[in-house]
């Protein structure tokens, strides 16, 4: 956020890219690929590519990690050396140290944890390309990939990102918009409760502004949520046939 | 044992050391604590106990920002703090504690990181503010925080001859134009406490830390624990997040 | 229970998924699957799959070859790709692969290393390549070999301006002289397969990695798995290699 | 040692900090602070600032590493990033690997470790502020949080440094003396056995000029040893209350 | 292999060091030196000096790596920091991981595996000088310190190079020949079963070229292996005395 | 056994193979073992074997001694010497037979460091030695010393053309001025022995290093074992030390 730039991001109302201040990039969702995983899926916000694939639940070891009562969920984060565009060394870094444990976080709340004593789900989320917003990307796709392999869940989690840039507020930043914007606001969302479990932003916002924002979050986690539970319902009805 | 006895407590609108839920322990800040840094500060929560330690080192700027100086946030969750503690590199807490308080800093723009460049292009400040932790009972991040930007405050600029640094000598002070201050909200249930004990937090739902400028304006959110927030209680949150963060912000000089 | 399954059928000249003992399973290849890297390539081998990445950096020529740019091949066995993949560093696999891939491409001379020297002693391109296991269904090695050479042969240049890169912007392909493939031939009894599955390899006694180039001339050999390999076996499995690679060889565009 | 200097370390028989050959600096002590620790105590050498916490005995994990008749003890020394003029960085080095080893060595003489079998007492120590003499400074708050967690011990371990700068053997080096100086010994001792339990010398001294040093370093100890139970009895004194 | 180079290797029919084209290095090799372990051997090929020492079978810890119906074998191939030309920084590289994988599996088809159940045979094998050939070289030190060690056998695992340089095929690469020459030949066998245990080569041969070179290393090997056996039955003829 | 055996062999002045309590094993020092260094020397102590290579390589002079070269030691534990060594980073034994061995050699001021600066300020030779264990039977500590002063003895300086080191040609002997000599004492209840076995190694109560220089001045000490030393014993330990180490020293050459 803040690098300073004479860049602009916003002319005549429109997005550098074309796109209106509240609409998200193109969506697309894929279930499946990793055929040796229990789940996976493909999402991808316009240019940012993550995919995600979820094993489990399995026993969780060496054994003196296990919990007698719950299961635990281990997810990963992790970054292509090619997705950027100077090279990321391969290997975790303070950032993917930080995004996997938020990550985690954001999908805890949705899985039935006591339903697997003793074993662990784990997620593994790649991106592939980044364009901005690969944290919520890889969220969804990890939530896709744990329906898929029939993880115990309430719900599916599903997340945005939103932001600020050139003064306006705007949904779904990409990679530019990322760096140069004013605000930027990670999201992430049970849809059926109305609970929120992502939230990071970094930036400087009134709380005014913030609600705004987090409203637009809301409403664009909606028609994710809508995305996903077609997708998931197609494989079903495909695994039915 | 204690954890249950916290939960039961707040169930009744209490807690475990008489306070409010909008209420922070005792707050203790001693500055210049380690002589040798350029500026440091020692921060007493209640028990809990944090050090912020700055250094300044010339470094290369960022290709993007080639006129400005860098900051690096790092905590150390020393195993001297909490027999939770282990030796070795830091861990996702600790990791996420220093990268939290580094984006309340970063996004602030509390440093004027301009006037911490020497040689455009070539040579900068490095602001290194490293966060060692002392004895954890509860909430080390708004403690962390705190510490940090007192120890900014009193940090100043060592004097360079001939592209040697002099030790001991100082041309300025380091040059902070905000006070961002982090409060940390935690949710059990449906109340909010402030500044959770240790046992406190380990029965909290989820916690919300919310760093804000002198100007009100929220700098950087991170939404922590286990359990979801319902999106409604989000609005409250911040507003008492604001509402301490004025009452600490008095407390750094 | 696969793998005896899989067993039994190579005895009598069978296969799981009902192949020929010299035949691949179906290839399918897509490039600039990553539109941040310089080039990529996406193979799927039957089921598995390997996403090659290419990305230059400008460094330092080694002293001894100052007026070439240099080559680096990483693999990473990343968990997402196999129940038996786990996080860290490379595993003993994964180096393995990295580095039999890297020799296949560095003995056959396939990149015009001269042609990528910026200032001789200086700065000159260094090209990585990364590969980044997808989904593990047996025979990792050909896969990446051929995701390697097809993201090579897709590569382009980046424009430099006054010592930046413009990321983007791109002045001539990448110089790739040479299509090397990969061919490992498995070892089974006194059967020999091509492309393994993953119950195949689990019992394979032996396997011989061939990279020929477009001129049949052998480039890399490695012999792996943990029992031996007749000598007079040895120029059979050449000959299979040999003859697929040139089939393998058109599919690289 | 042995850095060429024209620094004068002596002027007029004094040190450059005004001390008297063989004056050490102001000693603090303080038990207390970390009461997540089962003892622990700050000890300051002038300049020097060493936190040290004791926790334990406690069970020793994994337990193949216990052993059946004894226990163990697992010390760590390390300075803050801060606590020197250039930043230090994070994490353990060679230096602070074998501080740690030296440091749990010459703690151990004192300890029953016969009395806490398949368990382990872990005795961190942080530098916060360096001007020399550091491991000792850090042997001392050792010693003192040991006693004040209750670890069977025999007696407290009280450590000191000596050193010969512009010729002349003088007590308690610090940054400056033991950096230009022309030796520099680290010395622990358990005063009431006559034992030593740390002794690292480097320089360039002769036997006779050695023994000269060490008898100070003893003296030395006498001193910081009856200051150590002065604080200690407090303590007590102040629980009894 | 193939650095470009004005070097000449092959003056008037004879290799820079005076060797004909088929012609090994002088072998020298040793069985003992190591007395802590089980077996030690070493080896010299030429300039090139590799000590190996086999401890075992000895029990596998941690346990859970243990394999109920048989044995394993662990290698490390390492090279002393001052072996080479430019300093070697200690510890595992790419190359050192690479290289203790091939041997260990060069070695692993003459071992009577489970004759050692949840055992392992670890093979050290350290690189003194290097002269090219070190991989080989440390093969037939790692198979004679296994023998010596009584690892349960049916043979011994000989081991040689041989490579293209300016344009001809040669035996046994020194260093130079390795680092210019057109193609390089790794090759391990067991003479008794013809069968080929290590094979890497790197260079640009016509599989005639390499069929020719196979069996040259074939020959070498077979000139080892009596070399190996009259230094084996020399050790044992010496301990029945 | 063969510790308690040494144990009742030591009360009763006695030592398993018969040596007396000052007494070192039979030494020899081969040089020049490894062709690739710039010196070496393998040392045997009884059974014990340690090689010492010398390498140079240019590099920066340390701000505060920018006239002078430096000197870097090294020791590795290779799980070759010893079935209690394991593969890995050098551990907490490897790290302080290194330091002690260095600090020896630094205090000693045996190398005439002002004559290892190629240009002051920016470039000097760094002296790595590095010491690596070949057979561990006890006394790993003053074979390593004596190993590492020999190797220094025997190294050469190698030439520089356009800032080229040129392997194999040499300028000059390294400039090494001085000869220290380590003497390690062992104590067990109140008898002391030198250069002890390793079985005797395993029941010493202590042990103190003793680095002693041609004029007989201490250069280093470090006290090891679990047991404290009396006082009243130090001199006598010293005395035993500086004797022995006349003695080793004429082996050096």
């Amino acid at each position: 956020m803040g690098h300073k730039s004479d860049k602009k991001l916003i002319v005549n109302g429109k997005r550098a890219d074309g796109r209106e201040l509240d609409q998200m990039r193109p969506i697309e969702m894929q279930i499946g690929l990793v055929n040796r995983a229990n789940g996976s899926a493909l999402v991808k916000f316009g240019d940012t590519h993550a995919i995600a694939a979820a094993y489990g639940p399995r026993e969780l070891m060496p054994r003196h990690k296990q919990e007698a009562d719950r299961g635990i969920i281990r997810t990963r984060y992790n970054m292509a050396p090619f997705s950027v565009d100077d090279r990321k060394a391969p290997g975790s870094d303070r950032r993917s140290t930080e995004l996997s444990k938020v990550i985690r976080l954001a999908l805890h709340p949705v899985v039935f944890v006591q339903d697997f004593p003793k074993a662990t789900v784990d997620v593994y989320i790649e991106i592939l390309q980044a364009d901005g917003s690969t944290r919520v990307t890889g969220i969804n796709a990890a939530s896709l990939a744990m329906a898929a392999a029939g993880v115990p869940m309430t719900d599916l989690v599903t997340a945005c990102s939103a932001g600020k840039i050139d003064g306006k507020l705007v949904s779904d930043l990409n990679g530019i918009e990322d760096n140069f914007g004013e605000a930027d606001l990670g999201y992430a969302m049970i849809p059926s409760k109305n609970m929120v479990t992502l939230l990071q932003m970094d930036g400087a916002l009134t709380k005014e502004e913030l609600v705004t924002l987090l409203n637009m979050a809301k409403e664009s986690c909606k028609k994710i949520y809508e995305m996903e539970m077609k997708v998931l319902k197609e494989k079903y009805e495909k695994a039915l046939e | 044992m204690r954890e249950r006895y916290a939960y039961e407590l707040i169930q009744k609108g209490m807690r475990i050391d008489e306070r409010k839920f909008d209420e922070f322990r005792k707050i203790k800040i001693r500055t210049d604590v380690s002589n040798k840094a350029e500026g440091s500060a020692h921060v007493t929560l209640g028990e809990t106990q944090v050090i912020a330690g700055v250094k300044l080192k010339t470094g290369e700027p960022y290709p993007d920002t080639p006129n400005e100086g860098t900051l690096i946030v790092n905590a150390e969750f020393t195993p001297l703090a909490s027999p939770d503690f282990e030796s070795g590199p830091p861990g996702e807490d600790a990791v996420e504690l220093a990268r939290v308080v580094d984006r309340g800093l970063r996004e602030s723009h509390c440093l004027d990181l301009e006037k911490l460049c020497i040689t455009p292009k070539e040579k900068v400040w490095t602001v290194f503010v490293d966060l060692h932790m002392i004895n954890h009972q509860g909430n080390l991040l708004d403690a962390s925080a705190l510490a940090a930007i007192t120890a900014l405050h009193n940090s100043q600029v060592p004097k360079i001859e001939e592209d040697t640094i002099i030790r001991g000598e100082y041309v300025s002070k380091l040059p902070v134009v905000f006070t961002p201050v982090n409060v940390t909200v935690g949710k059990i249930e449906d109340k909010f406490i402030l500044d959770p004990l240790i046992e406190e937090e380990n029965i909290l739902d989820s916690k919300l830390s919310v760093s804000v400028r002198d100007d009100d304006k929220i700098c950087a959110l991170q939404k922590m624990g286990e359990q979801g927030i319902n999106f409604d209680d989000l609005e409250k949150m911040f507003d008492m997040a604001i509402k301490k963060s004025k009452e600490l912000r008095k407390l750094v000089k």
